[in-house]
């Protein structure tokens, strides 16, 4: 049965030791990365600071395409998608992702290499209602989407 | 048997049981991707791991097709099992192979079952998941031979129907209608064959409001919760027979757990 | 109230039944073994009243039409109305109430009001997608009028739906005292206030 | 446990890679059933390699949901090459995986 279970490198017999080995194995942190995370930006507890955080305010631009569902079926797990069309927004170097109502609505920024593509796909926890931001930042200006996501309760209420 | 790439491929998909749509396009988002893989692995080499003061695994475990027979064995759960002369859901059949293979503390055992809150998984979920991985793809086929077997089949009926508490509540309440739904909850129809085949298929789950797998057992529990009950016994006559029930009337269906659930 | 132990022969042990008749002592003494107390969800609770029984052995529909008639006029006896005679409440505080799905729950703090959780099984105000559909839309009930009949009829399927409907599936807010009167009030107001958003077009 | 599961497929110059990874992701604003915080422990910053070249970083908050996913496209990428996905977290603890691209 091992072989089935050889998922992305990673056999059952690895896994056993594998706590163990990661401490040897991993110790590049965030010290030799030449970017930076942007603390102000997820410290904020208000979208306009948090967007400051990021450098100012977005405009809109539709170059930005960014998915995420209107209603969603739990607010602990939303999907979302981000692609730029680099065609008619290029150099793009970063994304962000920020959820307004959020006690910290700066969910995620990425760093994007200069010549890949723009593509980001995760999930984000909404902590109720409301709306969520894409913003990109291109030759030093910021753009942005917005779309609402409805968070509902789906169980039994209680 | 695991699919190595089971978890990209669609085959751990969503039960399409009906709430008229509304959460298509945020599962089409959400794709085929579960993270009860993980816990997959963790009952797996759970499985294998010495464990206990008698230093054993629980390759000697018997789960009804012999010692040590994993695939296929929680397709066939509810069981009468001969050592013990009664009728065991796999969880409980797991705590008596803990208890006689390993020699553990069976209120050690009992003592957190299932994680709380914060928690990433216990032992007795991973070792379900795992189990019930090793039956995807297997037809849900319970035995109904002995007649303890049968006797439980009936009392599950029985307590399905079993109307108390303040507010009235029997599992019937939510589950004997079709295409009902529980605030945007869509809710399986348990007495009829489809709806219990694709709900006692998709247990254990994980469930992405706790970031957790959850299993029969507990699952179970958490509905005589949320019916004003007290609180339901692992292993106990009531949850086998409730199990007994559901697995009999999903008979024929195929397993795809560990599902994913809201 | 325990659980009874009615019968001292079927004891712990196996399941020996060889048929699919479960009898009412041996469910008693499997309900008793299979549950603990948990909170305020104490085992007390498995124990039927003559409603749940009634309902239990006819599998949710109502029983022969001889207990089915003297039952309900029964459970419409007992119905509690208001003693200061005035029926309607606040229904910004019924929108709360029917809103809130806790109360009476081994996981629920006995300190907080119970709710009402009628969104798990009706559809009310149309802005609010996540309803139920166990039981009918109540969406526009105010446009039912707010006459003597109607406010009674309303309380009495809110105080005890068996009063009219034997099994039906929706439990017994008044009877139960899951709800207070002012909630019932409250509640009542949120069905029947023409200013309440379950009357509003969306 | 720290652990990651790691696909990357590549079509027409476009490589995409889907990363799923074990970890709790909490805020640090829940409590647990005895009324005790549970302490923050989520992922701050995580990669994603194609070879040496870096092609992705990203700086997380605990509002990315638990077990982690995250996905990615670049250009370039043959069949064979090693792509490798890190993360770190608030506490000092970190995870690798890699698979090569098919």
């Amino acid at each position: 049965m091992n072989e089935q279970t050889q998922l992305a490198g990673i056999s059952r017999r690895r896994f056993l030791g594998w706590t163990a080995l990661l401490s040897a194995a991993v110790s590049l942190p965030a010290r030799v990365w030449a970017w930076a995370r942007p603390e102000a930006a997820f410290a904020a507890t208000g979208i306009d600071t948090a967007l400051a955080g990021l450098g100012g305010t977005p405009t809109v631009h539709d170059a930005i395409q960014f998915t995420t569902p209107d209603i969603a079926e739990n607010g602990a797990v939303v999907p979302i998608r981000i692609e730029v069309d680099s065609a008619a927004l290029p150099n793009v170097s970063k994304v962000s992702v920020l959820v307004e109502m959020n006690p910290n609505p700066m969910a995620a920024v990425f760093d994007i290499a200069p010549d890949t593509e723009v593509y980001i796909e995760t999930r984000v926890k909404v902590a109720q209602t409301c709306n969520l931001y894409a913003v990109v930042e291109a030759d030093g200006a910021l753009y942005m989407q917005s779309r609402e996501t409805k968070v509902t309760l789906g169980g039994c209420g209680g | 048997m695991i699919k190595k790439w089971a978890w990209l491929i669609g085959i751990l998909a969503m039960p399409a049981l009906s709430d008229d749509g509304i959460f298509d396009e945020y599962r089409d988002l959400m794709g085929d991707d579960n993270p009860a893989i993980f816990v997959i692995d963790e009952g797996e080499a759970l499985w294998f791991e010495p464990q206990g003061p008698r230093s054993a695994s629980l390759e000697g475990c018997d789960l009804g097709l012999g010692r040590g027979v994993t695939a296929g064995a929680y397709a066939r759960f509810p069981r009468y099992f001969e050592d013990t002369d009664t009728v065991m859901d796999i969880e409980s059949r797991l705590l008596h192979c803990m208890q006689q293979l390993q020699g553990r503390d069976r209120d050690t055992l009992l003592a957190k079952p299932y994680s709380l809150r914060g928690d990433m998984g216990t032992e007795l979920e991973a070792l379900v998941t795992w189990l019930a991985a090793e039956s995807e793809g297997a037809v849900i086929a319970p035995e109904q031979v002995h007649p303890a077997e049968r006797a439980m089949y009936a009392l599950g009926e029985e307590v399905f129907f079993y109307r108390a508490g303040p507010h009235d509540f029997s599992c019937a309440t939510c589950h004997e209608q079709s295409d009902m739904r529980i605030r945007l909850q869509a809710l399986p129809n348990l007495t009829e064959h489809q709806d219990a085949a694709e709900t006692f298929g998709s247990w254990p789950a994980y469930r992405i409001s706790e970031g957790l797998v959850r299993t029969m057992g507990w699952r179970l529990q958490d509905c005589f919760r949320q019916q004003r009950w007290p609180g339901l016994k692992l292993g106990s006559e009531v949850s086998v027979a409730l199990q007994t029930y559901m697995a009999v009337n999903a008979a024929g269906g195929v397993m795809t757990a560990p599902g994913l659930k809201r | 109230m325990r659980l009874m132990l009615r019968t001292g022969v079927l004891l712990a042990g196996a399941l020996t039944l060889s048929s699919g008749v479960v009898s009412s002592e041996r469910l008693d003494t499997v309900l008793e073994r299979s549950f603990v107390d948990n909170g305020q969800a104490t085992v007390d609770r498995l124990q039927q009243d003559p409603v749940q029984q009634a309902c239990h052995h006819s599998r949710s529909t109502p029983p022969d039409a001889a207990t089915a008639t003297s039952l309900r006029q029964e459970r419409l006896d007992a119905v509690i109305f208001p003693a200061d005679g005035d029926f309607l409440g606040d229904w910004q505080r019924g929108a709360e109430v029917a809103d809130n799905g806790r109360g009476l729950q081994s996981s629920d703090d006995p300190a907080q009001p119970n709710g009402g959780n009628c969104y798990a099984c009706h559809q009310l105000a149309p802005d609010e997608v996540a309803y139920g559909t166990l039981g009918p839309s109540l969406t526009g009930y105010g446009a039912r009028g707010q006459s003597e009949p109607m406010l009674r009829y309303t309380w009495t399927k809110l105080w005890d739906t068996h009063a009219y409907n034997l099994c039906s599936h929706m439990p017994r807010f008044g009877a139960q005292g899951i709800l207070t009167e002012q909630q019932l009030k409250d509640i009542m107001a949120f069905l029947l206030d023409p200013a309440s958003p379950v009357n509003q077009d969306l | 446990m720290s652990r990651i599961k790691i696909r990357a497929q590549q079509a027409d110059g476009i490589t995409e890679v889907k990363a799923l990874m074990r970890h709790p992701m909490e805020t640090g604003m829940r409590k647990d059933q005895a009324g005790e915080s549970i302490p923050a422990h989520f992922i701050t910053e995580v990669a994603v390699f194609h070879g040496e070249r870096t092609v992705m970083r990203g700086y997380w908050g605990a509002a990315v949901s638990a077990n982690p996913f995250l996905g990615v496209r670049f250009k370039g990428g043959e069949a064979g090459d090693t792509v490798k996905v890190t993360w770190v977290d608030n506490q000092g603890g970190a995870g690798e995986g890699d698979t090569t691209i098919r």
